[in-house]
């Protein structure tokens, strides 16, 4: 190989050590892609080969000089129907097979663990639950469901991760929700594959996943000190919503406790589920929804909170339904894969030192 | 006028083109008058759900009967039917299936 | 209509001798031309319904998503205006019609009379727009950067639509807003109504002059014809869009 | 290869191109831009969207250098985004929407149908000018900033975070979709309107069958494109709200209205290169087209379902998944006229008598690829394979398949086959099927490794990218270059044979279409009389007994 240059072979190297056909398969749904694309490419290997072959064997055996003399063909029904109805056929088998990953990648489990996601141009912040946010980077547990919320501060932009062949959208102004449980520990490609601007191919990020007992160990080694919801308690005061909602009987808003996942009855008689969206546009555009035995007198908190405020709002909100009193002296570090991402109060730290943040 | 000797061939040529009665006009103006005024009283009377669609429905009327008399088409080719009919089928699908999706999204958070 | 703007010229160049003076060289009868030129114009007619189309998918998306912002916001047009110009257009329509009968019964006079009764008509028509639009402008209901929701928050402070409508309550502040969205569809809507008005009328404007020349009522009437087409289709338009826009949301 | 060929060249030593043609009927540039020529403005569009195409090109050549490693080191990112913008904005809108409707269908559907000219010839100019309006307002846009929406426009970015000529490259699609309109229009008023007497529909050409088909996707599609760049220009001018989320708007509604035009435009894309495909591969295996009524109602079926399926683009982006089940089921639909067509094609062959020149070189390429790329689609419309690749390389190679591969072939396939009767003369056969062969194998090493790229995630759109990605990109390049060099001949060889080609006579492929029946190039007003049509398309039978005609007077 001496004839080769040093220079070349460098490249070679580092091409054949870099190189790769297929991405690694690190979550549960991945093979389930997996299955359902390698069916697809069989079956248009398939049919390609079946066109490539009639091309190519026509071509030969009715060459002009093997076949000078052509025969007038009308068509024929039968092979009309027949490559008609067999392509449908498959189609329409990976038309169901799809929907039905569809609808797995982009149906939470009740249990996952929510993991709220900002993103905004170029970058992603994650929130965990307990109050750790990292940036351009997502440290998971494996074993554990996952449910990311995603919503963007800004233009459309897109989570991506190949390895776990899963990836939705963030849209500025409503929350999108998508979930995964990764298998393999390891560190993956995070992509904002949705075109954004400048700096959209550097948007890009680390998913890290960890054992669990890594995983615990990260969370305590990267906690603020305020999980999400004690955030957002703080906030609540600050804004003073506590002014209308506060649980008296003379409250002028209605009593937030056990909203969150409860069916509400608004004013113009239709019902609503009372999920995070419907939590976040009651925060921004109270007056869209009222609810019904209220007046529409609650004002919009729009432009005075960001994304990431509304977030732990809504996140104190949910938590609303649990004894929140234990929330509030909650050591961020606990909220463990084991406990379904509820707290346990271990005490280690007094509530009210981190910041709030907006 | 110059085109005189010309006259007849036209007529041969107009043979399938039907002139429609100034009568039938006069008739059209009044009953579009009267869809005007029906469609202004309908909205100040309160039939809740149902105002919108009688306004359409009368809108629609009123349409038709441009479109059939004022604009030939009830004495016009199949072709041309055909024409209107694409264009109003098309029409419908933009905002039918695109109105499917926004109502869809709400579906399963009552 | 362009399309038979090209029959025109064709007739003032003469072609060949075999054919009719306003006979394109290229077609094999008049009736063929006519034809023509008349599917051509329906088809044009399915790009302006296409055109319209994604307005009033908008508009009917908003108009769900916002419905107290849009039936306060429609308060704000005035009905009789509303009413008249309606009336205004379809008799407009009418006459329209009429001119291209006289224009078939090669009747000169009369198509003149109904072509500037037309012209008159649709100048009317935009008089009474300008009149809407003025008061808009006035108020801040144009949106962009000047757009005031000050009706809307408190009704009170406009009191002329507050009379009309006493029973209006003043919107919260992040309902009122989307009153802009809206005027938009209001102004894009009928500005693009009233865009596709000012064609015609310009275009009638030259049709008269050569209507007085009696180019129309030699047997050659497809340009008044695809004209006529081209009017009605505005008028539908207007049709549905009063309706929208003025009427539905009044309860 | 087989050295057979059913080429049949008048003797070159006494053949002249006849000295009567719309070429040589008047001279001057003038008589070139008022002309209301059909064939006249059918070369004004071949030369107009060639040049566009290597604007294009010299773009796509750019993008590929970029990515040729994984830093930025050639351009910065913005840059990198305005090529890649302003590549696909200039291939679709300029180069491809027009391509074979406005050159070869403009010059043949009036011939094949038997009509002096189309409908509305001083629409077609109009259409022509508006063509180049748009085209050169476009280039000002691009010379003076670019644009860097991509060419998807996507709300709100395009509306509300960007400061390129946003308006301007808009201002010049809503002209352009308006020449597209016009076209569309006349070929449908043509089509149904100057048939010559006996030429009853299915008598018809494929050919104008599928320019009929593009066409109505024209008429009705583009018109919403239009109203929708308005509102974009609207929203960034007077900030009205309509897209913004911040104002109440939905940027998904811009989608939904963007690409209820841009999906049936994707058929009109491919609609008009099938249509050359059937009549090439009829031409070359002598035999008529297996199924014509298949063939010519998968047409119109492709044109209709086009319609109903656009929001497969819109998976991933928060539309209600109800309404996905909807769209993905009605993509399935659609992609099954495809097949149909292309078994169709290959069953033409079936007992044919099939010589290799270039347009069929060119058509098998066609078939091959297209498969690729349309069966690729099918991956995207399978909402659950869509979640992994939407946005990524998979896409582009997707579309690159269908686009390049497909209807780029396709455009060449007609221009070779054509070339004889647009001129009179005979382009050099040995060069074009090498060149043929060097955009096949070009176009599969520039592309093929995209499906791969896609496939471990790259994300489209993006000017840098992880190191292990490197290698197949660095393929890509490599296919890339050979790809330019096989479109770079034909331009070459083209030109020279306009003087230098062997004159080819009126017919020379023996093939039955009307077009080929008269002289090459064509007289002004096509035929002397107007023709009566006798027979049914590709009656290979009748064109074997006119021949005998001729020999026994
Ligand atoms: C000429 C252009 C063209 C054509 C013809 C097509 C054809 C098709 N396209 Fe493609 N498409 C594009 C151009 C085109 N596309 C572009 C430009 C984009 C990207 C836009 C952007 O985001 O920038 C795109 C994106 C795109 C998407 C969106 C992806 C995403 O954003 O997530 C989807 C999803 O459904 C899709 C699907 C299809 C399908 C199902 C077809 C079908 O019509 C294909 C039908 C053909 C076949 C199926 C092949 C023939 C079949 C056989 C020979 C049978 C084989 C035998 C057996 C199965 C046994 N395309
Ligand atoms: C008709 C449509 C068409 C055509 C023909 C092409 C042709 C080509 N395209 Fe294009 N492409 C699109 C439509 C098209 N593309 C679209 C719609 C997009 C999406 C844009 C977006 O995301 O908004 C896109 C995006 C796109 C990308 C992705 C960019 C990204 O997402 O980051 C790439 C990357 O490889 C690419 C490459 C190529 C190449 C190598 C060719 C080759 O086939 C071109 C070969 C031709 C030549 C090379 C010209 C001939 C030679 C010369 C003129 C010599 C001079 C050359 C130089 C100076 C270099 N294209
Ligand atoms: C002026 C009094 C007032 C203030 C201040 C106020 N709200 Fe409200 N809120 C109401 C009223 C009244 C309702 C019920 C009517 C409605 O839905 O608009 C309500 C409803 C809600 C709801 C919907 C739940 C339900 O049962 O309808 C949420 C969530 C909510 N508020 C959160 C907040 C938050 C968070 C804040 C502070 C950032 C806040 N509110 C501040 C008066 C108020
Ligand atoms: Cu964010 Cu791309
Ligand atoms: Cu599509």
């Amino acid at each position: 190989m001496s004839h080769i240059s040093p220079v070349l072979w460098q490249f070679l190297v580092k091409w054949l050590t870099n190189f790769a056909l297929y991405p690694p398969q690190a979550s549960k749904i991945a093979p389930q892609f997996d299955a359902l694309y390698f069916f697809m490419v069989l079956v248009s290997l398939i049919g390609l080969t079946i066109v490539i072959l009639l091309i190519t064997s026509f071509s030969i055996m009715y060459r002009q000089k093997a076949h000078p003399v052509p025969v007038q063909i009308e068509g024929s029904t039968m092979l009309e129907a027949t490559w008609t109805i067999i392509p449908l056929g498959l189609f329409l088998i990976m038309f169901v097979w799809g929907a039905l990953i569809y609808f797995r990648v982009y149906t939470p489990p009740a249990n996952a663990m929510n993991i709220y996601v900002v993103g905004k141009q170029w970058m992603w912040k994650a929130e965990h639950p307990g109050g750790q946010h990292e940036i351009n980077s997502l440290h998971i547990p494996t074993g554990r469901a996952i449910q990311l919320t995603l919503i963007s501060q800004d233009v459309f932009h897109s989570f991506s991760i190949p390895a776990f062949r899963v990836k939705r959208e963030a849209i500025p102004g409503r929350y999108t929700t998508v979930w995964f449980e990764a298998t393999t520990p390891g560190t993956y490609h995070l992509f904002c594959t949705q075109y954004c601007g400048t700096d959209h191919s550097h948007m890009i990020g680390d998913i890290v996943v960890l054992t669990p007992d890594d995983y615990k160990r990260w969370l305590a080694t990267s906690t603020s000190g305020a999980s999400l919801a004690q955030n957002g308690e703080r906030l609540f005061a600050s804004l003073s919503c506590t002014a209308c909602h506060n649980a008296r009987p003379d409250a002028r808003g209605p009593n937030l406790a056990n909203v969150y996942g409860s069916k509400l009855t608004l004013a113009n008689g239709q019902s609503q589920l009372a999920d995070e969206a419907f939590l976040r546009d009651a925060i921004l555009n109270p007056s869209q929804h009222v609810t019904q035995g209220f007046a529409p007198i609650m004002p919009t908190y729009q432009g005075q909170v960001s994304e990431d405020g509304v977030i732990a709002l809504v996140e104190y909100i949910k938590q609303l339904n649990s004894d929140y009193r234990i929330q509030q002296t909650t050591n961020t570090t606990s909220l463990l894969p084991e406990n379904d991402g509820k707290a346990t109060p271990t005490g280690q730290k007094p509530a009210g030192q981190g910041m709030v943040n907006q | 006028m110059q085109h005189d000797k010309d006259f007849e061939s036209i007529e041969e040529h107009e043979h399938h083109h039907h002139v429609v009665p100034p009568r039938i006009y006069i008739t059209i103006l009044l009953a579009l008058l009267v869809g005007t005024a029906a469609t202004v009283g309908a909205s100040y009377i309160d039939l809740g759900p149902l105002n919108p669609v009688i306004a359409l429905a009368i809108a629609a009327t009123k349409m038709i009967l441009v479109v059939l008399f004022f604009m030939h088409v009830k004495y016009s080719t199949k072709l041309t039917k055909l024409t209107v009919g694409a264009g109003l089928f098309t029409f419908l699908i933009l905002v039918g299936m695109t109105l499917s999706d926004y109502w869809t999204r709400a579906w399963g958070r009552w | 209509m362009s399309d038979s703007q090209v029959v025109v010229h064709g007739a003032a160049e003469g072609a060949h001798h075999e054919h009719l003076p306003y006979q394109r060289h290229h077609f094999e009868t008049y009736a063929q031309q006519s034809d023509a030129t008349n599917f051509a114009m329906w088809l044009f007619l399915l790009t302006e319904v296409m055109f319209f189309g994604g307005l009033f998918t908008a508009y009917l998306i908003y108009r769900n998503w916002y419905y107290p912002a849009f039936v306060e916001a429609s308060h704000q047009l005035d009905i009789f205006w509303g009413t008249a110009n309606t009336a205004v257009l379809i008799t407009s329509s009418f006459t329209m019609a009429m001119g291209v009968w006289c224009a078939e019964m090669k009747k000169q006079g009369a198509l003149v009379l109904c072509l500037v009764l037309t012209f008159i008509l649709g100048l009317g028509f935009l008089g009474i727009k300008t009149i809407e639009y003025k008061e808009k402008i006035e108020k801040h209901h144009v949106p962009g950067f000047h757009y005031s929701v000050q009706s809307f928050v408190n009704p009170s402070s406009d009191p002329e639509v507050h009379k009309k409508n006493p029973e209006d309550k003043p919107l919260p502040y992040d309902m009122a807003r989307h009153t802009e969205i809206y005027f938009f569809l209001y102004f894009a809507m009928t500005g693009m109504h009233a865009l596709h008005m000012i064609i015609g009328i310009a275009l009638l404007g030259f049709m008269i002059v050569r209507a007085r020349a009696g180019a129309y009522t030699t047997g050659h009437v497809t340009y008044v014809e695809n004209f006529g087409l081209y009017w009605h289709f505005v008028d539908i338009i207007w049709i549905y869009l009063f309706p929208l826009l003025y009427l539905i949301s009044r309860h | 290869m087989s050295t057979a060929t059913i080429v049949s060249l008048p003797d070159q030593s006494t053949a002249r191109i006849p000295r009567m043609n719309f070429m040589s009927k008047e001279k001057g540039l003038l008589s070139w831009l008022l002309t209301g020529d059909h064939k006249r403005i059918a070369m004004l569009y071949l030369v107009s969207i060639t040049f566009f195409f290597f604007i294009g090109g010299a773009m796509a050549g750019l993008i590929r250098l970029e990515l040729l490693t994984p830093q930025s080191d050639l351009m910065a990112t913005d840059t990198y985004n305005k090529v890649f913008s302003m590549h696909g904005i200039v291939m679709i809108f300029f180069f491809l929407v027009p391509s074979v409707p406005a050159t070869i269908g403009n010059f043949l559907i009036p011939i094949m149908i038997g009509a002096k000219d189309l409908a509305l010839p001083k629409i077609n100019l109009l259409s022509w000018y508006l063509y180049m309006a748009a085209g050169m307002l476009g280039l000002y846009a691009m010379a003076t900033g670019g644009v860097d929406t991509g060419w998807t426009f996507t709300t709100p970015l395009s509306t509300h975070y960007l400061n390129t000529n946003v308006i301007t490259t808009g201002l010049a699609i809503f002209i352009a979709g308006f020449s597209s309109i016009f076209t569309g229009l006349n070929f449908i008023v043509t089509i149904h309107k100057m048939r010559c007497p006996g030429m009853t529909w299915f008598r018809l050409p494929l050919f104008v069958w599928s320019n009929y088909a593009a066409s109505i996707l024209m008429v009705l599609g583009t018109p919403v494109l239009a109203i929708t760049l308005v509102l974009v220009v609207l929203e960034r001018t007077a900030g009205i709200g309509v897209f913004d989320p911040a104002k109440g708007g939905d940027p998904l509604l811009f989608q939904h209205l963007f690409w209820f035009y841009s999906h049936p435009a994707v058929y009109i894309m491919i609609l008009p290169g099938m249509g050359v495909i059937s009549e090439t591969v009829s031409t070359f295996s002598r035999k008529r087209v297996f199924g014509y009524t298949a063939v010519a109602f998968s047409s119109v079926a492709i044109a209709v379902f086009g319609f109903f399926v656009w929001a497969h683009h819109m998976f991933i982006m928060g539309i209600s998944n109800y309404s996905m089940l909807v769209f993905s089921l009605l993509t399935m639909l659609v992609a099954v006229p495809s097949a149909i067509k292309i078994f169709n094609w290959a069953f033409t062959l079936y007992k044919g008598s099939i010589t290799f020149e270039t347009p069929m070189l060119y058509s098998f390429g066609f078939m091959g690829l297209f498969t690729i790329g349309g069966l690729t689609g099918v991956f995207l419309a399978s909402s659950g394979t869509d979640i992994h690749l939407t946005e990524t390389y998979f896409i582009v190679a997707h579309f690159h398949f269908v686009m390049v591969g497909g209807m780029l072939m396709a455009f060449l396939a007609g221009v070779h086959f054509w070339w004889p009767k647009m001129t009179g003369r005979m382009y050099p056969e040995k060069i074009s099927q090498l060149a043929a062969l060097v955009t096949f194998i070009g176009f599969n090493f520039t592309f093929f490794p995209q499906f791969i790229l896609g496939t471990l995630g790259m994300p489209r759109r993006y000017a840098t990218y992880p190191p292990e990605f490197q290698v197949l990109n660095v393929f890509s390049t490599a296919g890339a270059t050979i790809l330019g060099v096989g479109y770079l001949l034909p331009i070459l060889y083209l030109t020279w044979s306009l003087k230098y080609g062997e004159i080819a006579g009126d017919n020379p492929w023996q093939a039955t279409g009307l077009e080929w029946q008269i002289q090459s190039p064509p007289l002004t007003e096509n035929f002397p009389a107007i023709p009566i049509m006798d027979h049914e398309a590709y009656d290979y039978e009748w064109l074997e007994g006119q021949k005998e005609k001729v020999a026994s007077v």
